[in-house]
């Protein structure tokens, strides 16, 4: 235990100079002017002192908020003259990811991401946002066009997972998640991908092998869902709060591990309460982030790309 | 639907039913065997060709030429960036697993020579926490591939896995990136990945590197799925599934796998792939 | 088997119920109008939304800002390398398809503005051989993409076609890999390829430049399929043939096209599709 | 008529300032050893004698000889160490297709060809020859490999065309078409395509855009059957051998037409009374072009692939 709290110092000195740096960051610039930093500082603080349970699991409860905006929330309020695109080219169009081009900042993007959905038919329809192959499938379509027309790439992330249904399976789900993320790590255009609710596991992290990785304040990010995890370590899916503050899937956790670049601030309360502030916090640090990686030469930027998962993971020699 | 699992772990063990049975009895016809016939017959069943599982050295054994094989990151260990602890610490199962298994993680690799054709081998153990993949597996296979590209040689990898390994949380995750950016490299080097893929591979494996091999092999009645039968059940709940679900068989009816090979079969046919991919002087 | 239709004309006119009935008559509601009528309403029945074919000098008026059409290679004509004479002559029927349409061949092209925004059209017409691709068709296209290309803009393309015209024997065929040649090299210099589908786009334009389109378009209704569904019942005999096959509708839910746009729509959404793929002073 | 005969006259003269050039070309060598070249020379002048309407049919006939070899029959007798490569790995595993890679002439080659069958078990199990999309999508994960790994790529074509199924349709059987032919004209290695039964149209041409075409002595290569086209233009099938004069299917008009870039001889009476023979007149063919376009450079390669189909066609201006 000596030893434990020894590290938890060490994380805690690690997390402050990283957070001393993110202040000189482009990216949160625009954070400072909403006055969101302060929100966030408290917020890495409260990791330093070891968040509770409850604190974790209502980062989980948040990212899971029926009221949340989702992808095309989001997307009328920053695009202009979006586009949607449709259809995987072989056997359907699966409607738990859209896809399309509009105009962000005032040119091209193309943009994907899960679709969860509110009305109880549009919920069957999006199949709560856990795409078969063939979703998969429309996402690397979009970026194919994207990166053949030199269209900076979005991706936002909002997913239990990838739906682990019959057909899924028969049609090759680890096989296509696989794919996906090859083609999103070679792509030549800048890439951006944010978590705007759930990040469930190998159906997220597929949309998210980005230049940047983004994370809204509550959003979680995970291998796998609490309750899960609960069920299998603690043999009782009951036990999620606990399972929850072990895996650690928050946003700020997330940063200090390396695996998020940055924190995307959310309005007082959460996203779910102002849509449209949520947007526009949002729209800021997805521009910051675009910009900061549009100003790399393209081979220079791929090799980061790659260096930056290459080095993910920490292990001992 | 919200406790359904996704890449962790699913298969961590042998099945309830089969739990009470010796390891060495045939779970298809029921024949028990001394470990040393199993051994001697590559553990395939003599009776009815039901593949027993391969631990890791054993399966170097089968196909790498006769001390051929050199393994490397040997001393590579996972660590506990997460300190995770649930019923019981990570590190205690970390090390109750190199006690047990006699290896520093789920996954062994090297140098080997196969058929006298020269490779990079790495190796999964499903005996080491189901074969789960954290920092140290995503780390010996990326190295591996290095290797491989740097040598031009085509990397072998033997697949057994529950997936990656929710003790390291969203690092674990992170390994499905990691690898497949390795794989990407491989290519770049124009050196090929041979996988394969046997009982059980899923989850996070099946997600990442398992599925980008330029030539996909398979073991007989092997199940590689993502999610497997039984989470896809509770998602189905009336539906039937099929009998063979997730199954080597239906993967390659449904076009996900290039051959079933049997394991007597596995290393002549490994030997004749490695010449078909070996660099004329390149 | 042996007398199916694959790449070739199979829609060479109305189906013979519709035969008897005048051209301006609804098939769907069964409304009559007088040409002027259906002209001002885009050819789209105002009772029922049914969608008449549109010639393709009517198509450029409907999408092209006035006067900004510049046809060329107006004068590019089929030869007649097979001298193909079936009942008749291919020059004859060529001959008088040229009467009957005012057209040299079953495309015309050339550059264009829409909503303001520069590029090039080319637009089939399926009252031309039932709008079957030669070497006149297929040259065309190329030259259409090469000035895209040249110009850097994006290549707007209206299909309504049979396929390969098969007078022109093998020659037709080898349309399919010119136009994707074309294409290919359209892509090369990042210009757009915008391809949309109207009754009939199929046979051998579909499984060549019209399959490639960026974006790909149809109209409501439209007849889209390489074999039509008069062929496919032949082969599957028994079987009943789901109500919308082929049609624009099953294609969507099938993952073929994105986007379903009625005629009245279609000039704004080119307009918008046209401005997002305008390059930056590329 | 008149003019017609002219015409007549100026295609034989440049049929036979082609033959001339054809001698020269090393394609052919292999073939005056044979004792071939005198029969192809026989078969060419007959063209400029415009072959009968039963002569042609004799050409489709043999085409579809039940006896003819079948793709695998070349493979086993000209590749060492074949291995076949299966499934599109998304839908199935469509046996109209096979691929793989073996060894040819000592190096690695990977190859596709549409697959028939004699048994009539088998029949049903190949489909008759006729590709479903997956099909394509086989050949295109075999291209890409090949590609990928500098392997030369041959395509042998043996159909009477691709799938008019419903699930083919569904499926988007035109669209794969057209990008099984736009993968193919991209690719970096060297490509070789050879007809060696029936060469029926959209299903053909799709494995056929290479940088050299060539087509068996009694093969046939057609925009459509001419059952297909007699029942449309005669309105009576039964008429197809007058469509087939019409279309001129047969390896020489192909030749003459610019279509294929060579006549692969056959053994007298035709490859079903000798499939050893058969074999080696085509590996012969294959090695003579494959060589030839081995050693141009990959970007001088891909430019003159594009040129050649881009100039496919006649018309007037
Ligand atoms: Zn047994
Ligand atoms: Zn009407």
């Amino acid at each position: 235990m000596a030893a434990e709290r020894t590290q938890g110092a060490v994380e805690q000195l690690k997390l402050r100079e990283r957070l001393a740096k993110l202040r000189d960051l482009p990216l949160l610039r625009g954070v400072g002017v909403s006055g969101e930093m302060a929100r966030l500082q408290r917020q890495i603080d409260r990791i330093g002192a070891a968040p509770t349970e409850d604190e974790v699991w209502q980062e989980v409860e948040l990212a899971r908020h029926q009221d949340r905006p989702y992808t095309l929330d989001y997307v009328e309020r920053m695009f202009e003259d979006f586009i949607e695109l449709h259809g995987d080219r072989a056997l359907t169009d699966d409607k738990a990811i859209v896809g399309g081009l509009g105009r962000f900042n005032g040119r091209t993007v193309a943009l994907v991401g899960h679709q969860k959905a509110r009305d109880i038919r549009e919920r069957v329809d999006r199949n709560y946002g856990m795409a078969h192959p063939e979703g998969y499938r429309k996402a690397m379509r979009v970026m194919e066009l994207a990166d053949r027309h030199g269209f900076p790439f979005i991706a936002l992330v909002d997913t239990l997972g990838a739906y682990p249904g019959v057909k899924a399976e028969q049609h090759g789900q680890g096989g296509w998640l696989a794919r996906c993320q090859l083609q999103m790590i070679r792509l030549g255009i800048p890439t951006v991908s944010c978590i705007i609710g759930e990040g469930g596991s190998g159906g997220a992290v597929a949309l998210a092998v980005a230049d940047r990785v983004l994370m809204q304040e509550n959003s979680i990010y995970s291998v796998i869902t609490p309750e899960g995890c609960a069920s299998i370590l603690w043999r009782d899916a009951g036990e999620a709060k606990k399972a929850a503050a072990a895996l650690k899937p928050d946003a700020a956790h997330c940063f200090q591990l390396g695996v998020v670049d940055a924190v995307v601030p959310e309005p007082p309360g959460g996203a779910h309460n102002d849509h449209d502030a949520a947007a526009r916090l949002l729209a800021a640090s997805l521009s910051e982030a675009l910009r900061d990686v549009e100003s790399l030469d393209p081979v220079e930027r791929r090799r980061l790309r790659h260096r930056k998962f290459r080095d993910m993971g920490v292990f001992l020699e | 639907m919200a406790s359904r699992i996704d890449v962790s772990i699913q298969h961590r063990g042998p099945e309830p039913e089969q739990e009470r049975k010796h390891p060495n009895t045939c779970p298809s016809c029921h024949s028990h065997y001394k470990d040393e016939e199993l051994e001697a017959n590559l553990r395939v069943c003599p009776q009815c060709g039901h593949h027993f599982p391969v631990r890791a050295r054993e399966r170097v054994i089968q196909l790498a030429d006769r001390g051929t094989f050199e393994e490397v990151d040997g001393d590579l260990r996972s660590a506990d960036p997460l300190e995770f602890f649930d019923l019981r610490a990570y590190k205690e199962r970390l090390a109750e697993a190199e006690v047990a298994t006699g290896l520093g993680d789920a996954m062994i690799a090297g140098a080997a020579v196969i058929e006298r054709r020269p490779c990079e081998l790495a190796v999964m153990d499903f005996a080491f926490m189901g074969g789960s993949m954290g920092s140290a597996v995503g780390e010996k296979f990326v190295r591996a591939s290095e290797r491989a590209a740097a040598r031009r040689v085509p990397l072998v990898c033997v697949t057994a896995s529950g997936g990656a390994r929710m003790q390291e949380g969203i690092l674990s995750l992170m390994q499905l990136p990691k690898t497949v950016a390795a794989v990407d490299e491989l290519r770049e080097a124009r050196a090929a990945l041979i996988s394969v893929m046997t009982h059980p591979t899923t989850a996070g494996v099946i997600a990442s590197f398992a599925s980008l091999g330029d030539v996909i092999v398979a073991e007989p009645g092997a199940l590689l799925a993502f999610t497997g039968p039984r989470v896809v059940q509770q998602t189905v709940k009336g539906e039937k599934l099929p009998d063979d679900f997730g199954l080597a068989e239906s993967n390659q009816r449904f076009g996900h796998v290039d051959a079933i090979i049997p394991r007597p079969e596995l290393r002549p046919y490994l030997g004749r792939l490695l010449a078909l991919f070996e660099r004329n002087g390149g």
